[in-house]
Protein backbone atom coordinates (compact mmCIF):
# COMPACT_ATOMS: atom_id res chain seq x y z
CA UNK A 1 0.00 0.00 0.00
CA UNK A 2 1.69 3.24 -1.08
CA UNK A 3 0.38 6.85 -0.48
CA UNK A 4 2.44 10.01 -2.09
CA UNK A 5 1.69 13.51 -2.57
CA UNK A 6 2.29 17.10 -1.99
CA UNK A 7 0.21 18.89 0.09
CA UNK A 8 -0.64 22.93 -0.65
CA UNK A 9 -0.01 24.19 3.16
CA UNK A 10 -2.40 27.33 2.27
CA UNK A 11 -5.41 24.78 1.64
CA UNK A 12 -4.70 21.97 3.80
CA UNK A 13 -2.32 20.38 6.88
CA UNK A 14 -0.61 17.22 6.85
CA UNK A 15 -2.28 14.89 9.48
CA UNK A 16 -1.24 12.24 11.90
CA UNK A 17 -4.38 10.67 12.13
CA UNK A 18 -5.11 10.25 8.56
CA UNK A 19 -1.67 8.60 7.90
CA UNK A 20 -2.00 6.30 10.97
CA UNK A 21 -5.60 5.32 9.38
CA UNK A 22 -3.98 4.71 5.65
CA UNK A 23 -1.34 2.51 7.10
CA UNK A 24 -3.00 0.84 9.27
CA UNK A 25 -3.41 -3.03 9.08
CA UNK A 26 -3.86 -5.79 11.45
CA UNK A 27 -1.00 -7.95 9.70
CA UNK A 28 2.01 -5.34 11.19
CA UNK A 29 3.22 -5.38 14.54
CA UNK A 30 4.99 -2.16 14.22
CA UNK A 31 4.43 1.44 12.75
CA UNK A 32 6.70 4.52 12.76
CA UNK A 33 5.83 8.00 12.26
CA UNK A 34 8.68 10.28 10.97
CA UNK A 35 7.69 13.99 11.00
CA UNK A 36 9.51 17.18 9.88
CA UNK A 37 8.01 20.26 11.53
CA UNK A 38 10.12 24.33 11.42
CA UNK A 39 12.18 24.51 13.78
CA UNK A 40 13.18 27.99 15.66
CA UNK A 41 17.05 28.11 15.04
CA UNK A 42 19.36 26.99 12.13
CA UNK A 43 22.85 27.95 11.68
CA UNK A 44 22.27 30.42 14.28
CA UNK A 45 19.60 32.50 13.08
CA UNK A 46 16.30 33.12 14.41
CA UNK A 47 13.77 31.23 12.06
CA UNK A 48 10.16 32.73 11.95
CA UNK A 49 8.90 30.25 8.96
CA UNK A 50 10.02 28.73 5.66
CA UNK A 51 8.68 28.72 2.55
CA UNK A 52 8.76 25.20 0.55
CA UNK A 53 8.55 25.08 -2.93
CA UNK A 54 8.33 21.63 -5.02
CA UNK A 55 8.21 20.57 -8.44
CA UNK A 56 5.01 18.61 -7.45
CA UNK A 57 4.35 16.24 -10.60
CA UNK A 58 8.58 15.00 -10.15
CA UNK A 59 8.09 15.21 -6.09
CA UNK A 60 5.11 12.53 -6.40
CA UNK A 61 6.65 10.28 -9.11
CA UNK A 62 10.07 10.47 -6.74
CA UNK A 63 8.00 9.54 -3.83
CA UNK A 64 6.69 6.29 -5.50
CA UNK A 65 10.17 5.31 -6.95
CA UNK A 66 11.83 5.91 -3.12
CA UNK A 67 8.98 3.64 -2.32
CA UNK A 68 9.05 0.90 -5.05
CA UNK A 69 13.15 1.04 -4.74
CA UNK A 70 13.18 0.71 -1.18
CA UNK A 71 10.95 -2.47 -0.79
CA UNK A 72 12.75 -3.99 -3.17
CA UNK A 73 16.20 -3.36 -1.45
CA UNK A 74 15.23 -4.41 1.58
CA UNK A 75 13.54 -7.04 3.11
CA UNK A 76 9.72 -5.82 4.22
CA UNK A 77 6.35 -7.82 5.42
CA UNK A 78 3.50 -6.32 4.49
CA UNK A 79 4.88 -2.75 4.00
CA UNK A 80 2.53 -0.09 4.00
CA UNK A 81 3.76 3.62 3.02
CA UNK A 82 2.48 7.21 3.58
CA UNK A 83 4.31 10.18 2.46
CA UNK A 84 3.09 13.86 2.44
CA UNK A 85 4.93 17.11 1.75
CA UNK A 86 4.34 20.38 2.29
CA UNK A 87 4.79 23.29 0.01
CA UNK A 88 3.88 27.31 0.46
CA UNK A 89 4.45 28.66 4.11
CA UNK A 90 4.39 26.85 7.47
CA UNK A 91 5.29 28.73 10.46
CA UNK A 92 6.99 27.45 13.59
CA UNK A 93 6.08 24.12 14.53
CA UNK A 94 4.43 23.53 11.01
CA UNK A 95 4.52 20.19 9.77
CA UNK A 96 6.55 19.90 6.48
CA UNK A 97 6.76 15.79 5.82
CA UNK A 98 5.56 13.24 7.87
CA UNK A 99 6.56 9.55 6.39
CA UNK A 100 4.40 6.89 8.02
CA UNK A 101 5.44 3.56 7.52
CA UNK A 102 3.74 0.02 8.98
CA UNK A 103 5.30 -3.60 8.59
CA UNK A 104 5.25 -6.98 10.32
CA UNK A 105 8.10 -6.67 12.56
CA UNK A 106 10.14 -3.25 14.21
CA UNK A 107 13.61 -3.46 12.25
CA UNK A 108 11.55 -3.31 8.88
CA UNK A 109 9.66 -0.03 10.17
CA UNK A 110 12.95 2.11 11.26
CA UNK A 111 14.74 0.69 8.05
CA UNK A 112 12.43 1.59 5.68
CA UNK A 113 11.50 4.90 7.19
CA UNK A 114 14.78 5.94 7.56
CA UNK A 115 15.88 4.73 3.95
CA UNK A 116 12.89 6.77 2.10
CA UNK A 117 14.08 10.49 4.30
CA UNK A 118 17.22 9.78 3.31
CA UNK A 119 16.68 9.44 -0.63
CA UNK A 120 14.17 12.42 -0.11
CA UNK A 121 17.00 14.74 0.88
CA UNK A 122 19.10 13.87 -1.83
CA UNK A 123 16.53 13.88 -4.75
CA UNK A 124 13.18 14.68 -4.51
CA UNK A 125 12.75 18.14 -5.92
CA UNK A 126 11.58 20.56 -3.20
CA UNK A 127 13.14 23.80 -2.15
CA UNK A 128 13.12 25.69 1.32
CA UNK A 129 13.08 29.49 1.65
CA UNK A 130 13.69 30.38 5.40
CA UNK A 131 12.87 33.50 6.73
CA UNK A 132 13.93 35.23 9.64
CA UNK A 133 13.25 37.54 12.28
CA UNK A 134 15.31 40.77 10.82
CA UNK A 135 12.67 40.28 7.68
CA UNK A 136 15.84 38.54 5.34
CA UNK A 137 14.68 35.43 3.81
CA UNK A 138 17.60 32.52 2.31
CA UNK A 139 16.94 29.72 -0.40
CA UNK A 140 18.69 26.89 1.53
CA UNK A 141 21.78 25.08 -0.09
CA UNK A 142 20.95 21.71 -1.34
CA UNK A 143 21.98 19.04 -3.02
CA UNK A 144 22.58 18.99 -6.56
CA UNK A 145 20.16 15.97 -8.35
CA UNK A 146 22.75 15.29 -11.26
CA UNK A 147 25.78 17.00 -10.59
CA UNK A 148 26.13 18.11 -14.47
CA UNK A 149 29.34 20.33 -13.55
CA UNK A 150 31.57 17.74 -13.64
CA UNK B 1 14.56 29.11 -31.64
CA UNK B 2 12.77 29.85 -28.40
CA UNK B 3 12.77 27.56 -25.18
CA UNK B 4 11.38 27.94 -21.79
CA UNK B 5 12.98 27.35 -18.65
CA UNK B 6 10.11 26.85 -15.49
CA UNK B 7 12.22 28.52 -12.53
CA UNK B 8 12.02 26.55 -9.17
CA UNK B 9 13.97 27.20 -5.99
CA UNK B 10 16.60 29.49 -5.62
CA UNK B 11 16.09 29.58 -9.63
CA UNK B 12 12.95 31.63 -8.97
CA UNK B 13 15.39 34.83 -8.15
CA UNK B 14 15.96 34.99 -11.83
CA UNK B 15 13.04 36.62 -13.00
CA UNK B 16 9.69 38.28 -11.61
CA UNK B 17 8.08 35.48 -13.43
CA UNK B 18 7.98 31.63 -12.84
CA UNK B 19 10.12 31.03 -16.11
CA UNK B 20 12.82 32.14 -18.58
CA UNK B 21 12.49 32.35 -22.33
CA UNK B 22 15.88 31.65 -23.88
CA UNK B 23 16.88 32.25 -27.62
CA UNK B 24 18.78 29.13 -28.71
CA UNK B 25 20.17 28.09 -31.56
CA UNK B 26 18.31 25.07 -34.04
CA UNK B 27 18.99 21.94 -32.75
CA UNK B 28 20.33 22.51 -29.04
CA UNK B 29 21.12 20.14 -26.28
CA UNK B 30 21.27 20.88 -22.50
CA UNK B 31 25.02 21.81 -22.49
CA UNK B 32 24.00 24.64 -24.93
CA UNK B 33 21.21 25.59 -22.80
CA UNK B 34 23.29 25.41 -19.58
CA UNK B 35 25.75 28.15 -21.33
CA UNK B 36 23.30 29.51 -23.31
CA UNK B 37 21.50 30.34 -19.28
CA UNK B 38 25.26 31.04 -17.64
CA UNK B 39 25.51 33.86 -20.22
CA UNK B 40 21.90 35.14 -19.73
CA UNK B 41 22.40 35.73 -15.82
CA UNK B 42 25.87 37.11 -16.42
CA UNK B 43 24.47 39.95 -18.61
CA UNK B 44 21.02 40.96 -16.15
CA UNK B 45 23.34 39.81 -12.71
CA UNK B 46 27.28 40.56 -13.63
CA UNK B 47 27.90 41.15 -9.68
CA UNK B 48 26.32 37.69 -9.04
CA UNK B 49 28.26 34.56 -8.93
CA UNK B 50 25.95 33.10 -6.64
CA UNK B 51 23.34 33.03 -9.33
CA UNK B 52 26.30 30.89 -11.51
CA UNK B 53 26.91 28.71 -9.11
CA UNK B 54 23.13 27.90 -8.85
CA UNK B 55 22.88 27.08 -12.85
CA UNK B 56 26.11 25.06 -12.66
CA UNK B 57 24.66 22.90 -10.00
CA UNK B 58 21.18 22.49 -11.30
CA UNK B 59 19.96 19.77 -13.43
CA UNK B 60 16.89 19.93 -15.59
CA UNK B 61 13.84 18.21 -16.28
CA UNK B 62 11.57 17.63 -19.59
CA UNK B 63 8.06 17.92 -20.19
CA UNK B 64 7.36 14.09 -19.09
CA UNK B 65 8.74 15.09 -16.04
CA UNK B 66 12.82 13.38 -16.47
CA UNK B 67 15.63 14.85 -15.18
CA UNK B 68 18.08 14.88 -19.04
CA UNK B 69 21.70 14.64 -19.12
CA UNK B 70 23.78 17.03 -21.26
CA UNK B 71 23.81 15.59 -24.05
CA UNK B 72 19.48 15.64 -24.00
CA UNK B 73 18.23 17.33 -27.66
CA UNK B 74 15.68 19.62 -27.68
CA UNK B 75 13.28 21.23 -30.55
CA UNK B 76 11.89 24.21 -31.06
CA UNK B 77 8.80 25.25 -28.41
CA UNK B 78 10.74 22.57 -25.75
CA UNK B 79 9.44 23.67 -22.30
CA UNK B 80 11.96 22.69 -19.39
CA UNK B 81 12.21 23.04 -15.53
CA UNK B 82 15.33 24.10 -13.62
CA UNK B 83 16.20 21.63 -11.01
CA UNK B 84 18.39 23.70 -8.70
CA UNK B 85 20.41 21.61 -5.94
CA UNK B 86 17.39 19.81 -3.65
CA UNK B 87 16.76 20.14 0.11
CA UNK B 88 13.60 18.81 1.16
CA UNK B 89 12.58 17.22 4.68
CA UNK C 1 10.98 16.39 28.91
CA UNK C 2 10.20 13.06 30.05
CA UNK C 3 6.71 11.00 30.47
CA UNK C 4 7.21 7.53 30.61
CA UNK C 5 3.82 5.46 31.62
CA UNK C 6 1.77 2.09 32.07
CA UNK C 7 -1.55 2.49 30.34
CA UNK C 8 -4.63 -0.03 31.88
CA UNK C 9 -6.11 -0.94 28.79
CA UNK C 10 -9.29 -1.61 30.59
CA UNK C 11 -9.81 2.35 31.22
CA UNK C 12 -7.87 4.37 28.88
CA UNK C 13 -6.27 3.74 25.08
CA UNK C 14 -2.62 4.98 24.11
CA UNK C 15 -3.25 8.26 21.83
CA UNK C 16 -0.76 9.19 18.92
CA UNK C 17 -2.27 12.73 19.59
CA UNK C 18 -1.55 12.97 23.37
CA UNK C 19 1.94 12.19 22.69
CA UNK C 20 2.72 14.41 19.61
CA UNK C 21 1.36 17.41 22.24
CA UNK C 22 3.29 16.31 24.84
CA UNK C 23 6.79 16.31 22.63
CA UNK C 24 6.37 19.09 20.40
CA UNK C 25 8.30 22.06 20.53
CA UNK C 26 9.66 24.76 18.19
CA UNK C 27 13.17 23.88 18.92
CA UNK C 28 12.80 20.53 17.55
CA UNK C 29 13.07 20.00 13.61
CA UNK C 30 12.09 16.37 13.73
CA UNK C 31 10.01 13.92 15.35
CA UNK C 32 8.98 9.72 15.53
CA UNK C 33 6.47 8.12 16.43
CA UNK C 34 6.39 4.52 17.39
CA UNK C 35 4.08 2.18 17.82
CA UNK C 36 3.16 -1.89 18.62
CA UNK C 37 -0.10 -3.07 17.83
CA UNK C 38 -1.30 -6.43 18.39
CA UNK C 39 -0.89 -8.44 14.68
CA UNK C 40 -3.12 -11.46 13.41
CA UNK C 41 -0.83 -13.99 13.36
CA UNK C 42 2.47 -15.33 15.16
CA UNK C 43 4.43 -18.12 14.55
CA UNK C 44 2.31 -19.62 12.13
CA UNK C 45 -0.90 -19.61 14.63
CA UNK C 46 -3.81 -17.23 13.98
CA UNK C 47 -4.04 -14.30 16.93
CA UNK C 48 -7.04 -12.98 18.07
CA UNK C 49 -5.26 -10.84 20.83
CA UNK C 50 -3.08 -10.07 23.44
CA UNK C 51 -2.97 -9.78 27.65
CA UNK C 52 0.16 -7.51 28.82
CA UNK C 53 1.28 -8.24 32.16
CA UNK C 54 3.08 -5.79 34.10
CA UNK C 55 5.02 -4.75 37.15
CA UNK C 56 3.99 -1.43 36.92
CA UNK C 57 6.50 0.27 39.18
CA UNK C 58 9.35 -1.49 37.95
CA UNK C 59 8.33 -1.04 34.14
CA UNK C 60 8.28 3.11 34.80
CA UNK C 61 11.27 3.11 36.51
CA UNK C 62 12.98 1.69 33.75
CA UNK C 63 11.44 3.61 31.26
CA UNK C 64 13.39 6.69 33.24
CA UNK C 65 16.45 4.80 33.30
CA UNK C 66 16.49 4.06 29.70
CA UNK C 67 15.60 7.44 28.79
CA UNK C 68 18.83 8.84 31.25
CA UNK C 69 21.05 6.21 29.66
CA UNK C 70 19.89 7.60 26.22
CA UNK C 71 20.77 10.99 26.80
CA UNK C 72 23.87 10.42 28.39
CA UNK C 73 25.45 7.63 25.46
CA UNK C 74 23.72 9.54 22.32
CA UNK C 75 24.23 13.20 21.22
CA UNK C 76 20.71 14.54 21.37
CA UNK C 77 19.95 18.07 20.96
CA UNK C 78 16.59 19.23 23.09
CA UNK C 79 15.76 15.88 23.75
CA UNK C 80 12.07 15.22 24.51
CA UNK C 81 10.71 11.71 25.10
CA UNK C 82 7.06 9.83 25.76
CA UNK C 83 6.80 6.41 26.35
CA UNK C 84 3.54 4.67 27.44
CA UNK C 85 2.72 0.84 27.30
CA UNK C 86 -0.62 -0.89 27.89
CA UNK C 87 -1.30 -3.50 30.07
CA UNK C 88 -4.63 -6.35 30.01
CA UNK C 89 -6.13 -7.36 27.10
CA UNK C 90 -5.91 -5.97 23.57
CA UNK C 91 -7.52 -6.86 20.41
CA UNK C 92 -6.25 -7.24 16.88
CA UNK C 93 -5.33 -3.57 16.11
CA UNK C 94 -4.92 -2.14 19.71
CA UNK C 95 -1.70 -0.65 20.51
CA UNK C 96 0.53 -1.84 23.23
CA UNK C 97 3.12 0.39 23.16
CA UNK C 98 4.11 4.22 21.76
CA UNK C 99 7.63 5.93 22.09
CA UNK C 100 7.41 9.53 20.86
CA UNK C 101 10.11 11.38 20.85
CA UNK C 102 11.17 14.74 19.67
CA UNK C 103 15.16 16.09 18.76
CA UNK C 104 17.16 18.96 16.94
CA UNK C 105 17.49 16.46 13.96
CA UNK C 106 16.35 13.52 12.32
CA UNK C 107 19.03 11.42 13.11
CA UNK C 108 19.12 12.15 16.87
CA UNK C 109 15.37 10.77 16.97
CA UNK C 110 15.96 7.70 14.53
CA UNK C 111 18.71 6.78 16.96
CA UNK C 112 17.07 7.90 20.31
CA UNK C 113 13.76 5.89 19.55
CA UNK C 114 15.84 3.05 18.24
CA UNK C 115 17.64 2.43 21.76
CA UNK C 116 14.32 3.19 23.77
CA UNK C 117 12.71 -0.02 22.42
CA UNK C 118 15.84 -2.20 21.89
CA UNK C 119 16.13 -1.80 25.93
CA UNK C 120 12.13 -2.00 26.59
CA UNK C 121 12.57 -5.48 24.84
CA UNK C 122 15.80 -6.47 26.60
CA UNK C 123 14.78 -5.39 30.19
CA UNK C 124 11.42 -3.71 31.15
CA UNK C 125 8.99 -6.10 32.88
CA UNK C 126 6.33 -6.74 30.95
CA UNK C 127 4.56 -9.99 29.51
CA UNK C 128 2.81 -11.31 26.50
CA UNK C 129 -0.05 -14.04 26.76
CA UNK C 130 -1.20 -14.40 23.62
CA UNK C 131 -4.85 -15.69 22.50
CA UNK C 132 -5.19 -17.82 19.56
CA UNK C 133 -8.50 -18.25 17.36
CA UNK C 134 -8.22 -22.57 18.71
CA UNK C 135 -9.11 -20.82 22.13
CA UNK C 136 -5.91 -21.40 23.42
CA UNK C 137 -3.26 -18.95 24.65
CA UNK C 138 0.46 -18.86 25.83
CA UNK C 139 2.87 -16.90 27.97
CA UNK C 140 5.60 -15.89 24.79
CA UNK C 141 9.28 -16.69 25.55
CA UNK C 142 11.51 -13.31 26.85
CA UNK C 143 14.61 -12.52 27.62
CA UNK C 144 15.47 -13.03 31.08
CA UNK C 145 16.91 -9.59 33.07
CA UNK C 146 19.53 -11.35 35.07
CA UNK C 147 20.62 -14.32 33.83
CA UNK C 148 21.29 -15.96 37.32
CA UNK C 149 21.32 -19.19 36.21
CA UNK C 150 24.51 -19.46 34.59
CA UNK D 1 10.16 -17.76 58.29
CA UNK D 2 7.42 -16.89 55.52
CA UNK D 3 8.30 -15.18 52.48
CA UNK D 4 5.97 -13.99 49.83
CA UNK D 5 6.02 -14.04 46.30
CA UNK D 6 4.22 -12.05 44.05
CA UNK D 7 4.11 -13.42 40.43
CA UNK D 8 3.83 -12.26 37.36
CA UNK D 9 3.89 -12.87 33.67
CA UNK D 10 4.50 -16.94 32.70
CA UNK D 11 4.92 -17.79 36.71
CA UNK D 12 1.23 -16.71 37.40
CA UNK D 13 0.55 -19.84 36.47
CA UNK D 14 2.22 -20.77 39.54
CA UNK D 15 -1.05 -20.45 41.62
CA UNK D 16 -4.58 -19.55 41.21
CA UNK D 17 -3.66 -16.51 43.68
CA UNK D 18 -0.84 -13.73 42.50
CA UNK D 19 1.22 -14.47 45.14
CA UNK D 20 2.94 -17.92 46.40
CA UNK D 21 3.89 -17.92 50.32
CA UNK D 22 7.02 -20.35 51.16
CA UNK D 23 8.57 -21.53 54.30
CA UNK D 24 12.38 -20.90 54.49
CA UNK D 25 14.89 -20.90 56.71
CA UNK D 26 15.84 -17.84 58.65
CA UNK D 27 18.47 -16.02 57.40
CA UNK D 28 17.86 -16.69 53.71
CA UNK D 29 18.96 -15.55 50.17
CA UNK D 30 17.80 -15.10 46.72
CA UNK D 31 19.33 -18.21 45.73
CA UNK D 32 18.45 -20.23 48.69
CA UNK D 33 14.62 -18.86 47.74
CA UNK D 34 14.63 -19.94 44.36
CA UNK D 35 15.65 -23.72 45.00
CA UNK D 36 13.43 -24.14 47.48
CA UNK D 37 10.94 -22.47 44.77
CA UNK D 38 12.11 -25.44 42.19
CA UNK D 39 11.45 -27.66 45.25
CA UNK D 40 7.59 -26.35 45.50
CA UNK D 41 7.24 -26.60 41.79
CA UNK D 42 8.48 -29.98 41.83
CA UNK D 43 6.11 -31.40 44.37
CA UNK D 44 2.87 -29.10 43.18
CA UNK D 45 3.75 -30.06 39.04
CA UNK D 46 5.95 -32.67 38.72
CA UNK D 47 5.40 -32.90 35.20
CA UNK D 48 6.12 -29.73 34.21
CA UNK D 49 9.61 -28.72 33.18
CA UNK D 50 8.76 -25.69 31.71
CA UNK D 51 7.85 -24.17 35.56
CA UNK D 52 11.54 -25.24 36.68
CA UNK D 53 12.41 -23.50 33.58
CA UNK D 54 10.89 -20.35 33.90
CA UNK D 55 12.23 -20.25 37.68
CA UNK D 56 16.01 -21.06 37.15
CA UNK D 57 15.55 -18.08 34.19
CA UNK D 58 13.77 -15.61 36.43
CA UNK D 59 15.17 -12.34 38.13
CA UNK D 60 13.43 -11.46 41.57
CA UNK D 61 12.44 -7.99 42.74
CA UNK D 62 12.67 -6.81 46.36
CA UNK D 63 10.14 -4.44 47.97
CA UNK D 64 11.90 -1.51 46.69
CA UNK D 65 11.90 -2.34 42.75
CA UNK D 66 14.68 -3.08 42.87
CA UNK D 67 16.32 -6.41 41.03
CA UNK D 68 18.47 -8.48 43.50
CA UNK D 69 21.12 -11.35 43.07
CA UNK D 70 21.65 -14.63 44.30
CA UNK D 71 23.39 -13.33 47.50
CA UNK D 72 21.01 -10.95 48.84
CA UNK D 73 19.63 -11.38 52.35
CA UNK D 74 16.17 -11.57 53.14
CA UNK D 75 14.81 -10.64 56.87
CA UNK D 76 11.42 -12.07 58.07
CA UNK D 77 8.13 -11.02 56.11
CA UNK D 78 10.11 -10.13 53.34
CA UNK D 79 8.62 -9.34 49.97
CA UNK D 80 9.49 -10.77 46.73
CA UNK D 81 8.56 -10.09 42.66
CA UNK D 82 9.36 -12.81 40.60
CA UNK D 83 10.47 -11.36 36.81
CA UNK D 84 10.63 -14.18 34.33
CA UNK D 85 12.15 -13.91 31.14
CA UNK D 86 10.29 -10.16 29.50
CA UNK D 87 9.24 -9.17 26.86
CA UNK D 88 7.40 -5.84 26.08
CA UNK D 89 6.63 -3.85 23.10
Amino acid sequence: MFHGKVIDASKQSISLDEAKKFITSEQCGASLFFIGTVRNHNNNKKVTGITYDSHDAIVEKSFKEIYEEAIHKLTIDHPSVYIEHAKGYLGLGGISIIIAVAAKHRSQVYELSRYIIEEIKKRTPIWKKEHYNDHQSDWLKGNPVHDLSK
Amino acid sequence: MKIKIELFGAARDFSKQDYLELTVPEPTSIKEVRENLMDFIQAKYPENKNYLEIVKRSAFANEHNEIVQDHYQLSANSKLCIIPPVGGG
